[in-house]
């Protein structure tokens, strides 16, 4: 296996199915000549010329209904958001036609496609710049929602989104887009949407995490954790929100009786609420502590280092947090 | 006025003319839908009265001009048609059988839309009719992406977009022509213009209330101004237009319009609008005007033979609806998605929040 | 005391703040020559002309942002949304200005405003009109969230959110417009943003709800629970989302020690799914069995009355969701 | 062309008259301001490049004689300011020290934002400088409601937008203008047209690339073209518009300039646009066409003196910048409301989500 970047991981997902299938495209803002603003699209342009991939205006909530659209008449779209931030313009579209359209007409009509692009925090980009907004999209019924933590599961899940028959958020992270790891060169690696990945296995507790705080927060901290304070950590990746694989999830805390959850959004109303409020709900009597959640502070993101900082989970916030559901 | 719009008035010199501007057979179809329509409202503003079905609901009565002229200038099922929630007629011109417009309405399984979609999202898949939309301004990117694809495939289809006044305002609007102007997408879009949206007149909400202007000179899209409540000069100006887009070059049509009916049931239109107004309009009723120019096409007795048969068809649509089954309780889970691994169905318990932990496939 | 309905006491908040402060208008689709689309601006043209009432061209995200923008300069809008369905739109002002413009300024500007409307399901409104959408704004920091019940509550705390210096978000129902109560008269009958009501004391079960579900589900149960099932339950009510009186509900809690939630909104990722995960890790030693949580089910609303019911919580599903977690 | 809409050409034939259209002094703060602007510019991208800071950072640098021009026509501090994130300029002219800015960039507790804003925000309320905005096309409608209020209120304040031409295809562009136009509200949209959003030509993106033709017919607001690289003609052409927009009739101003940057610090610039475009615009650079013009004003030792004022100036506010502390760690918490019963503060442990369980005041 080669190791490559995310971006080299989603590229390459890009690249093979387009390859596959000449029902994809690309649109987006500066996904052509300028080879995307985070360059995931370098040389699509060169490869499958301007009927394929699609510089479009500034106007996010009607290129995304375009895309729908052609999804609606039996495209297979790809419509890269410059980043999920922008994605707000673009909700109305998200929820009430691609979300809607396959129920409204009775079954008549499917939206199969993909809107991806950037979420979460970049770096010193400020409040509007820098909002992990996942919990928008699992809110919603008819969507479908992945979230991919390393290359390897960039790559195995995007291409999974882009055969999907119903409209999938796929998730990624300016902060990622550089990190490595090993990579199938399979054409037919595809992971399946809806099954939890176990990072690391232990026995002490369990971390759910997903998308780049498991980089970024709880891989670091393991080594910490399983080193010096001796506590063995098992961490589960759900990759894909909606469907979200609790059992996978209730199967290590019934295991671990246990749990901390780290996710990058703002607190109130979120993915990560959700995830433990169901188990607890559904592991009741499995749980010997009231689970730690590590969210983004309930502020918008200032910009100023010290202060984004603060902001977001860390490792050093994850090792406190195990070791208070730890009673240590 | 900008040198991109103009105005049609080819047919105001016509209806002296003794010469048939279309086959008869084509003149009594047109004559036929029209008053479908018309019926087909009467009866379902009626029902909604007697409270057999509720929600919103959007009479076409005046408008129905528009629709037939529109449609029939069209390679059904070829082309794509994409409306707002005003769109029973656009339904019952796009296959839909009468029976299955009034069960949808009814909340009926056997409605075009199985129930679930209702007087605002009525669809038909096989003809290309691509459904009603609630949410003003919505379906205006979905019609590009349907021209979109249509150039991509080169299908030779092109897209129609019908919308109201007041929703021209909307942001999608603008962003949508734009990129239909220079992607050259084929595209018609059709404004119905009937002067207000809601109890709102046109005049207090477009900045420029000549509609046609609003997109010659800001998307290079020519804006083109058609007596909507004649159905010969729809036709024609549809004609030309859907021959413009389908050769790449998108067209804006303002239809000047009139609903004689308040914006939907709870609407009685009185405060915004007096009598006087709508009584002018009637006056100008397409179907009248119509058999009125060709007396010796539209006779009493085949006006009457033919409001007997329409008559039939709209009690049959009725009766259907009424005797129809409302949907199975457990289709509530059903086309959400095609597939979803351990999808919550009947089988949990609805009434508590759980969610589902099943194993995976 | 006089008994109105939930609309009438909208109205009197709405015309008895345009009297007390000139810098408050409103704006919206309807509003004045049609007197509301649910008619709750009824009367407040004639009385303040149309320099204070103000019909909107359908824009959304634009005359949202209009009134964001006056509240910038210093004025107190007030934006009637036609429905919350149609504030999908306005997201990105709402979350990008709105709530951000006093943190990115360093607490130079303030956005003093009330964005009002109803939410939640109408009546056979099918999907792309009938959505609970509380979650996406309860989500984000800088907004207050507001969702009264009664209308006594819809008078004090409209009154009061008009008076507050931050945006707040008011959701109504228009289900409710027509229900009648007794509302206090005074002017000054004001209520505090960001306290709980305890709408029916009692020792056995704590039920958490807001917004409709209150009169809807949980009222018409309470009567057989007590009566029928001789369970004593008691009701709050956070009337206030963002901020939310937390503190109440963990008190009644801590005495029943059983919990059930009662919201109108979709499942995954709500407003509700974080309040009991709250309950449940500041509770986590009072509670006695897991709590029930009924939502609307996690589809899109359907058309047809039949599936409409089977959607929504009732009262049914509350007195069956109360036996379950009294073990009954 | 349509009628509303006309091109601004006086400047092109006064670089021949001797006798001075403004005053020396209002002449020469000009030109001062455009050298602080470029000058800080450079420094700007400078400093990134040493790392003293990150994130977006958009350069104004050949852009200068339009936020110069069109401020200098301005009642400052009365009339509201509303502009895109390229808003360093626009915070220096409008009475935010350079030291203040380049402490906000170096995200100081001191800069105008305390830290919390950076490049894309920066903000000043005493001189109703609005702010900066991140999001294409959001502050449009902020622009439109400061106007609303000061018709409102009968303040006599215009409200100024400035933009991007790519941002004109946004959807809040159209919702904006359009309620502009019908109410009347005083206000002058500016943009920018530097020819490229980001790395795509204006030509691949607008359908109607003259972007003045935009809103004459569309919205009945005038577009007027101008030459973006000469500040007379820049701020002639704004006291025209501001006049206009004060009296009630909004105006659209196209400005005709160009970013010899990239468009931001990340951007090289040199896959969508060639070096000899670069070089041609930079031959009508708006400092130095200024004191060709005007030689006996510009003499070469005013402008040495000149360049050693305002490099102190800048350097000055490099060291201030450099010497500032960041923002307090508590500030995180601060800001987000004016007060929030409860609110969660550093005395809650922040690395564990738990919602305050605080008295109720
Ligand atoms: C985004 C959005 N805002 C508001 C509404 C409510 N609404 C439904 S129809 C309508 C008026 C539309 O008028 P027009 O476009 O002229 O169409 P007409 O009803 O006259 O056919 C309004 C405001 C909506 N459905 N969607
Ligand atoms: C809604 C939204 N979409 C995309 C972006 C990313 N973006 C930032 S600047 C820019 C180009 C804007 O170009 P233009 O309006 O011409 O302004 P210029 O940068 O040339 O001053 C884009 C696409 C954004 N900030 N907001
Ligand atoms: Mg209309
Ligand atoms: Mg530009």
């Amino acid at each position: 296996m080669a190791v490559i970047t995310f971006r080299e991981a989603l590229n390459q997902a890009l690249f093979e199915e387009m390859e596959r299938d000449d029902q994809v495209f690309l649109m987006g803002e500066e996904v052509g000549q300028y080879h995307g603003a985070y360059k995931v699209s370098q040389g699509l342009l060169d490869r499958f010329g301007e009927k394929r991939v699609i510089d479009a205006p500034i106007t996010e909530n009607s290129f995304v209904g375009l895309g729908i659209g052609a999804a609606h008449v039996g495209m297979r779209p790809i419509i890269e958001l410059m980043t999920f931030n922008f994605g707000i313009l673009a909700l109305d579209q998200i929820i009430n036609n691609a979300a809607k359209l396959r129920y409204m007409s009775g079954g008549q009509f499917s939206v199969p496609m993909v809107i991806r692009g950037p979420n979460g925090a970049g770096g010193a980009l400020a409040a509007q710049h820098s909002q992990a907004l996942e919990s928008q999209y699992v809110h919603i019924p008819g969507l479908k929602v992945v979230m991919p933590s390393t290359p390897g599961d960039a790559k195995g899940l995007l291409k999974a989104a882009i055969r999907d028959p119903d409209p999938v958020i796929f998730m990624e992270s300016e902060k990622l887009y550089n990190y490595k790891e090993e990579v199938p060169e399979d054409a037919d690696y595809v992971l399946p949407i809806g099954k939890a990945d176990i990072k690391h296995t232990g026995s002490d507790v369990t971390i759910v995490t997903y998308g780049r705080m498991w980089t970024h927060a709880v891989k670091p901290a393991i080594e910490r954790l399983e080193g010096e304070e001796g506590i063995s950590v098992e961490v589960i990746d759900p990759r894909t929100l909606r469907p979200l694989d609790l059992q996978t999830i209730l199967e290590s805390v019934k295991k671990t009786n246990r749990m901390v959850l780290v996710e990058e959004s703002w607190p109130q109303a979120s993915v990560g609420a959700w995830i433990c409020e169901q188990v607890y709900a559904q592991g009741f009597d499995y749980l010997d502590a009231p689970i730690e959640r590590l969210s983004h502070l309930d502020v918008p993101m200032p910009y100023a280092k010290n202060l984004e900082e603060e902001v977001i989970p860390s490792a050093e916030n994850v090792v406190e947090a195990v070791k208070a559901v730890c009673y240590r | 006025m900008s040198s991109s719009t103009k105005v049609v008035s080819k047919r105001s010199s016509r209806s002296s003319v003794k010469e048939l501007p279309l086959p008869e057979e084509k003149l009594k179809e047109m004559y036929r839908q029209m008053l479908l329509i018309r019926r087909f409202e009467e009866k379902t503003g009626q029902q909604y009265q007697l409270k057999k079905f509720s929600g919103f609901c959007h009479l076409y009565i005046g408008q129905e001009a528009v629709a037939v002229g529109t449609i029939a200038a069209l390679q059904v099922p070829k082309d794509y048609v994409f409306t707002t929630y005003r769109d029973h007629a656009h339904a019952l011109l796009l296959g839909v059988p009468a029976r299955e417009v009034m069960a949808e309405l009814f909340m009926k399984g056997t409605g075009c839309s199985k129930g679930k979609g209702g007087s605002m999202h009525m669809y038909n898949g096989k003809m290309r009719y691509m459904g009603g939309n609630g949410i003003i301004g919505g379906h205006i990117p979905l019609a590009i992406g349907a021209a979109f694809a249509s150039k991509y495939r080169n299908e030779g289809a092109i897209s129609v977009c019908y919308m109201g006044d007041a929703t021209i305002n909307q942001g999608t609007f603008h962003e949508s022509l734009n990129m239909a102007g220079i992607w050259k997408l084929p595209t018609v879009f059709i404004v119905e213009n009937n002067f207000y949206g809601m109890g709102t007149a046109i005049s207090r909400t477009s900045a420029q209330p000549d509609l046609y202007k609003r997109t010659g000179d800001a998307y290079q899209i020519p804006g083109i101004r058609v007596n909507g409540m004649d159905v010969l000069e729809v036709y024609e100006a549809m004609k030309d237009a859907a021959e413009s887009a389908r050769a790449g070059q998108p067209v804006f049509l303002e239809m000047v319009t009139y609903r004689y009916r308040g914006h939907s049931m709870s609407d009685p239109a009185t405060t915004y609008r007096n009598k006087d107004e709508v009584h002018e309009w009637q006056n100008k009723d397409p179907m009248a005007s119509l058999a009125q120019q060709f007396p010796d096409i539209f006779t009493e007795s085949w006006l009457s033979d033919l409001e007997a048969e329409v008559k039939a068809e709209v009690e049959d649509a009725v009766n259907f609806a009424d005797e129809s089954e409302y949907p199975d309780q457990a289709d509530v889970w059903t086309h959400v998605y095609a597939d979803y691994p351990g999808y919550p169905g009947p089988e949990v318990n609805p009434n508590k929040y759980a969610f589902p932990y099943n194993e995976f496939p």
